[in-house]
């Protein structure tokens, strides 16, 4: 089996973890405030891998995604706020499960 | 093993465990707190692991940016009493099959890579690297994530409008 | 040339008369007068031009063939021999009475005058083709106008008769089809030119099959006995004019069938079922003379007159011996004329009374003498009496069947004979008695008189110079008799 | 075609059917008058024509043959001929005479009726004058068929004549249908000869009927007695000729007792060199003759009207001229032919004279004091009576009557016998003759004597004048026609002449006797042909129309059974063929599949929630999953 250094594994470890919370948020809170929360969560866990493994192999390319998964965070918070603030308007509701139709 | 990998996993491990809080909590404001806590603790870990930039973009971009537009947004809804009293109610049901589900995305992932553990130490890479790369190979790619951009912000600016024109 | 007008030109003609009547009030009446005329002269021309040289035998008049399509053996193949000719100039006659007479058609007139002339061109293919896929199309293309004819213009419940007409017709004609496309398939190589059939040489077994498929249709249209119940639902409900091509040109072309094709194709096939059809026509004289005398209908009465008179020309041409067939011919031409005019004048009846039912008519010699003139000239023509062409068929068929069979002859005379039952009770229902409430008023105008005349010089003309026809007949029943080889 | 003077025969007929033409079918309007002259001069003009020809034949040129055209048939030749010989001539004279005083008379007669009706009347009159030339002048068999076909139109439109009256009309059908199958034996007889000869001329027919064998011979010429009975109202086809009575007192006249009726003698004789070569057939002639000429004479002894009377007289008097042909002396019949021509039609003139008088009822009884009432036509009748009776010397009648007495007792011992049977009839005439003689002297009141009119006189006159003028006529006749007059033992002669008185006797007691005429009044069987005429109608009619009224579906069965045969089997078969096939096996299967799918799509639908943590959990699954694999590959 190949060796990695353990500082690496263990931030994949962790990666994997903070997306494990991310997702388990997701699937857990109904409110959509919370869901686009526990995605930006989900976000983290693929950064913090690039970050490792670009440390790992002294590579820019890691944090060079890392930038990447920041513009995708940034503008998909924007749209998922703007969505519910609309959302809230419309329905005044907050909880995704009762938002079962796109015909609002 | 290098004190720089393990003060990086100390604070990825922060991170979880603030990011877990974050999850569960039923006030918004509070689970936005143990957002930023965790951002922070992840920061830490990326100077540890050598990633300057990474991690002054976090603090600065991800934890004050997004989180505080998130904030902002909070400000606009009613986080009242009653919404926290039905977060909570929420919580109460349906945690277990999730729980299950991520107990079972992390069973492997752990297993399978503790076994690998070995020596070695993170090589910090400059920003300069860095600036190198993003705007040399990868130019297309900044460019395509800017246009991205742009279409978010339009995005979020049409939705968000109060409908005025019937 | 000429043959193809007689076929083409009625065709076409049946189209422009669709599209005549914008062209003004009657322009497709005139239009189809004047196309039958023009075919007329055509007949003529044809008739006395040259004979073909390549013909196979001496009686064709005129020939015309067109090889569209040798590989596959399709060809347009027209030949006229007299008696051909005699059906085709009485087919176009009457598609000019038949014309005249529903003038005061005014539903869809132009429809009307198209489905007459598709009639006439189609009777006249059968009358003329030669090659058998064309004799099997325009057969079944006979149908579809007086289809139409029947089921547009008809009284009473006129559709579900038409469609019993066109049913019976239509799947016996596939006996034909079956025919001709297993003589085709066996043939050395492909071809539906009768000639060719004829010198082929089919296995006498396979003769007589065909035989019975071909006469399946042929019967039907003759029509015999079993397969006759289309016609008296069919007469008494078509429009005078449908009736006048039925009873004068549809018959005609079964008969024709028969008269042409058993000798010429199936020589063995006809001396083995001969003796059939012979027995067949007697049981239709007597089965059709008798039905006549207990009809109330007075079209009925003269469908089934027909139905008697046909089959004296079934066992005429069933005979095999000159005579008879000479006399089925002559009977042919006759029972044309007088069974249109006897449907003529029931029709004009019918257009001034409103009623076909002979309980209810009665007394037409005090009221119109002329209307009853002209009865009478016809009563006697169905009666056979001498002088009118009807004698002079009826007599020839009985001499032949003297020389067959006496037995045959003895029925026959007993058809005569009942024949004045049925005619008389037609006469006394009619022309007798008081005048009933539904009496004429007015008499025989002169567009109804014309054809009558027309009709009644035919069948006197024929009757007393008997010579005019028999002239014409003579090589084609020689040419039909020759392949029979009986004395 | 060189202008031979036979050219003239066909000029006989043509002004009569000259005059059909012009007033039965030709357009024009004309008045009364007008029609009479047209009708007169149709019948007239042939007797102008004919007589110089009968002169000319007298003259001794007298057999030739006028062809009108011939025509190929096959390899027979069929040529139309007119022929002018002795018995054409005599005959042709006779009926043309007897047209013309007949149409004479009807002028008068008809006088009363619309122009339409006398138009109708007098086309069909000329018609059948045209149509009798034609058989009587006839020198083939289609020309002779025509004018006896013809003949037979024209007598049922003329029995018809009066078209209101139901029972004219039947009268008018049944005698057209009883001649008409009396027709097709002749035609068939004829077209027999015409296969033996190949020609149909008559002088090439005989010739050719005598030389085939002898079973053909005797079949064709029973075929042509069987013709003549039924034209000449003989035994088995008598019936229709007292019903024919129905119509006008002329058209009986000409028709039913001069010419028509006689025809079929005439034929017999015109055949009879043929029928002699068939001698059963000959003794099958004479003994049908006496039969018929007893049976005749006994009925009409018995009739209430005297039309009927003077049909069944005529039946009795034809009988007399077959029995002479079965004998073998058709020059005998002819001569009676002609006598009885000449006295019948002024028997019948002169009654239908009477009852103008008597306001046109024909019972004899309405006769009573006709002497008085109406003397001329009276004296005419008692002349008629007293030449069909035959009394001796002075009457045409008694001679042709003795010549076939005694032609009947010179022909042997069966000759005999059919004597005494033609003598008992003989007897039986004077009776049936003088019968209404005298009920016309019994005296009533006193009606002013009143005469016809001019038109009705004449031809009266002239007919009463030749009764008695051509007696001595009868025995030339006889030797004109070629044939030896017969001159039987005196005593036989004697006898004969006995008869009329006898019968007269019996008339007077019949008429005078109260007891007798009761018993003649009260015979009713006998008065009706002892019913032959109800017999027939239950053994031919009556099976006939049942027949017909069941094939027509009148009596419940389907109409027209064989016609509706083959479409009841063609819906049975669609029926039996199409039913299993109503539902498809096959399409079935593939129903209850799609409904299956259906199914499954709706509950896959379900999945759906459109919840968005139920598509995390999916998500979150899916990874789970793929880890899972993932780590489970590397485990190994």
């Amino acid at each position: 089996m190949i060796d990695l250094p353990f500082f690496l594994v263990a931030s994949l470890v962790l990666a994997v973890g903070l997306f494990a919370v991310g997702l388990f948020g997701l699937m857990l809170r109904r409110g959509i405030l919370f869901q686009i929360i526990a995605l930006e969560i989900m976000l983290t866990g693929p950064a913090l891998a690039f970050v490792a493994a670009g440390a790992h192999h002294g590579d820019p390319g890691g944090q060079g995604m890392f930038v990447f998964v920041l513009v995708l965070a940034a503008s998909e918070v924007a749209l998922g706020l703007a969505l519910y603030l609309r959302l809230g308007r419309l329905a005044d509701v907050a909880d995704s499960d009762s938002v079962r139709t796109l015909r609002h | 093993m290098s004190w720089a990998g393990l003060f990086a996993v100390w604070a990825g491990s922060l991170a979880l465990v603030a990011m877990a809080l974050a999850v569960t909590r039923p006030n918004v404001v509070h689970a936005l707190i143990w957002v930023v806590a965790g951002l922070l603790s992840l920061a830490a870990g990326f100077f540890a692991l050598g990633a300057g930039f990474a991690g002054a973009v976090q603090i600065l971009i991800y934890a004050g940016a997004i989180i505080a537009v998130f904030v902002f947004v909070v400000m606009t809804i009613d986080s009242g009493p009653e919404a926290i009293a039905r977060e909570r109610g929420w919580l109460g049901t349906g945690w277990k099959l999730p729980l299950a589900l991520v107990v079972l995305v992390l069973a492997p992932a752990v297993f399978g890579l503790a076994a690998t553990a070995g020596p070695g130490a993170p090589t910090p890479v400059s920003p300069v690297a860095l600036g190198a790369t993003l705007f040399g190979p990868w130019a297309v790619a900044v460019e395509a994530a800017s246009a991205m951009l742009i279409a978010a912000l339009l995005g979020a600016r049409h939705l968000a409008r109060r409908e005025r024109a019937p | 040339m000429a043959l193809t007008a007689l076929i083409v030109l009625p065709l076409l003609g049946g189209v422009a008369a669709l599209l005549a009547p914008r062209l003004g009030r009657d322009a497709e009446r005139w239009l189809s007068i004047g196309l039958l005329a023009v075919a007329l002269i055509a007949l003529v021309v044809a008739w006395t031009g040259a004979p073909p040289e390549d013909a196979p035998g001496e009686q064709w008049l005129a020939m015309v063939r067109y090889q569209y399509a040798p590989a596959l053996g399709l060809q347009f193949l027209l030949a006229m021999d007299g008696l051909s000719a005699a059906l085709v100039a009485v087919s176009l006659v009457l598609g000019i009475i038949s014309v005249i007479v529903s003038w005061n058609i005014r539903k869809d007139s132009g429809l009307f005058h198209a489905c007459l002339l598709w009639t006439v061109a189609a009777s006249n293919g059968v009358f003329l083709s030669m090659d058998l896929l064309f004799f099997a199309f325009f057969w079944e293309l006979m149908l579809v106008p007086s289809f139409l004819l029947i089921s547009i213009w008809g009284h009473g419940d006129r559709e579900a008769v038409a469609l019993k007409f066109l049913v019976f017709n239509a799947v016996a004609g596939l006996g034909l089809l079956a025919g001709v496309f297993w003589m085709a398939a066996t043939a050395p190589e492909i071809t539906f030119d009768a000639f060719v059939f004829a010198e082929m040489g089919i296995p006498p077994v396979a003769q007589v099959w065909l035989l019975l498929g071909f006469a399946l249709a042929f019967l039907t249209k003759l029509p015999a006995p079993p397969l006759h119940a289309w016609l008296p639902d069919a007469h008494t409900m078509a429009p005078t004019a449908g009736s006048i091509l039925l009873a004068g040109l549809l018959l005609k072309t079964g008969a024709y069938g028969l008269f042409r094709f058993p000798g010429m194709l199936f020589p063995d096939g006809f001396h083995v079922l001969a003796p059939f059809g012979l027995a067949l026509g007697a049981f239709g004289t007597i089965y059709g003379a008798v039905l006549a005398c207990g009809q109330t209908d007075a079209k009925r009465l003269v469908a089934y007159t027909s139905v008697a008179h046909m089959s004296i020309v079934l066992m005429g041409l069933a005979g095999g011996v000159h005579f008879a067939m000479m006399g089925a011919g002559v009977e042919m031409i006759a029972h044309a004329f007088s069974a249109s005019a006897l449907f003529l004048l029931i029709g004009a009846l019918y257009d001034r009374v409103g009623t076909r039912d002979l309980r209810e008519l009665g007394g037409l010699m005090q009221t119109s003498p002329r209307f009853a003139a002209a009865f009478a000239v016809f009563f006697s023509a169905a009666l056979a009496m001498p002088g009118t062409a009807n004698f002079l068929g009826e007599a020839l068929v009985i001499t032949g069947m003297f020389q067959v069979n006496w037995v045959l002859a003895a029925i026959a005379l007993v058809s005569l004979v009942i024949s004045v039952v049925y005619a008389t009770r037609l006469l006394k229902r009619i022309i007798f008695g008081v005048p009933s409430r539904a009496c004429v008023t007015q008499d025989l105008d002169w567009a109804e008189l014309g054809p009558i005349v027309v009709l009644a010089t035919g069948t006197l003309l024929f009757g007393l110079l008997p010579q005019l026809l028999l002239v014409v007949l003579e090589p084609a029943v020689d040419a039909a008799l020759a392949p029979l080889a009986r004395p | 075609m060189s202008l031979s003077p036979f050219l003239a025969l066909l000029l006989v007929p043509m002004p009569a059917m000259g005059a059909f033409l012009l007033l039965g079918l030709g357009p024009a309007h004309l008045e009364r008058r007008a029609v009479q002259t047209v009708g007169m001069l149709g019948a007239v003009a042939p007797m102008a024509v004919m007589l110089p020809l009968g002169a000319y034949c007298l003259a001794g040129v007298c057999d030739g043959v006028q062809p009108i055209f011939d025509l190929t048939v096959g390899d027979a030749v069929v040529a139309l001929a007119l022929k002018l010989d002795p018995l054409s001539a005599l005959v042709g004279v006779t009926v043309t005479a007897i047209g013309a005083c007949v149409i004479t008379y009807s002028v008068d007669y008809m006088a009363k009726a619309e122009v339409p009706d006398q138009r109708r009347y007098f086309a069909l009159m000329n018609l059948f004058l045209a149509s009798m030339l034609c058989m009587v002048l006839a020198g083939d068999s289609i020309v002779l068929f025509l004018g006896w076909e013809l003949m037979g139109l024209c007598s049922f439109f003329l029995i018809a004549y009066h078209v209101t009256s139901a029972r004219a009309i039947a009268a008018g059908r049944k005698a057209f249908l009883i001649t008409r199958v009396a027709d097709a034996l002749l035609l068939a007889g004829l077209l027999l000869l015409f296969l033996e000869a190949g020609s149909v001329r008559l002088d090439a027919l005989i010739p050719a009927g005598i030389a085939t064998d002898e079973v053909r011979r005797g079949l064709i010429a029973a075929l042509l007695l069987g013709g003549a009975l039924g034209k000449s109202a003989q035994i088995p086809f008598h019936t229709w000729l007292p019903s024919a009575m129905a119509g006008p007192t002329p058209v009986s006249a000409l028709l039913h007792s001069a010419t028509m009726v006689a025809a079929g003698a005439f034929l017999l004789a015109r055949f009879a060199p043929f029928l002699q070569a068939a001698p059963l057939v000959m003794a099958a002639t004479a003994v049908f003759g006496a039969a018929t000429a007893l049976f005749g004479a006994v009925s009409a002894v018995f009739q209430k009207d005297i039309k009927r009377l003077l049909a069944y007289s005529s039946i009795s008097q034809i009988g007399f001229m077959l029995l002479a042909i079965g004998l073998g002396a058709p020059e005998v019949a002819i001569a009676h032919f002609v006598v009885h021509a000449i006295f019948k039609s002024l028997l019948f003139l002169s009654a239908g004279d009477m009852t103008q008088m008597a306001r046109g009822t024909t019972d004899i009884s309405a006769m009573r004091g006709a002497l008085w009432a109406r003397p001329l036509a009276y004296l005419a009748f008692v002349a008629g009576a007293a030449s069909l009776a035959g009394i001796p010397v002075i009457t045409a009648g008694w001679f042709s009557k003795e010549a076939i007495l005694a032609a009947a007792w010179l022909a042997g011992p069966f000759g005999v016998l059919l004597w005494l049977v033609a003598m008992a009839a003989a007897v039986m005439t004077a009776v049936y003759a003088f019968r209404p003689v005298f009920v016309g002297l019994t005296r009533i009141d006193r009606p002013r004597p009143t005469v016809g009119g001019l038109f009705t006189n004449v031809p009266v006159v002239a007919l009463a004048i030749a009764t008695f003028a051509v007696a001595p006529l009868v025995e030339p006749m006889v030797a004109f026609l070629g044939g030896v007059p017969p001159h039987p033992p005196r005593a036989v002669e004697l006898l004969g002449a006995a008869a009329p008185f006898l019968g007269m006797v019996m008339a007077a007691a019949l008429t005078f006797v109260p007891r007798l005429s009761m018993r003649v009044s009260r015979a009713r069987r006998l008065r009706s042909g002892i019913r032959i005429d109800g017999i027939y109608q239950v053994t031919f009619v009556q099976p006939f129309v049942g027949l017909v009224r069941w094939l027509t579906g009148q009596k419940g069965g389907i109409a027209d059974p064989v016609g509706t045969l083959p479409i009841l089997g063609a819906e049975r078969l669609t029926a039996a063929v199409v039913r299993p096939f109503a539902h498809d096996p096959l399409d079935r299967g593939w129903s209850r599949f799609s409904a299956g799918l259906v199914r499954g799509w709706a509950a896959g639908r379900r999945l759906q929630t459109g919840r968005a943590r139920d598509y995390a959990l999916a998500l979150a699954f899916g990874l789970a999953l793929i880890l899972l694999i993932a780590w489970g590959t590397t485990w190994r």
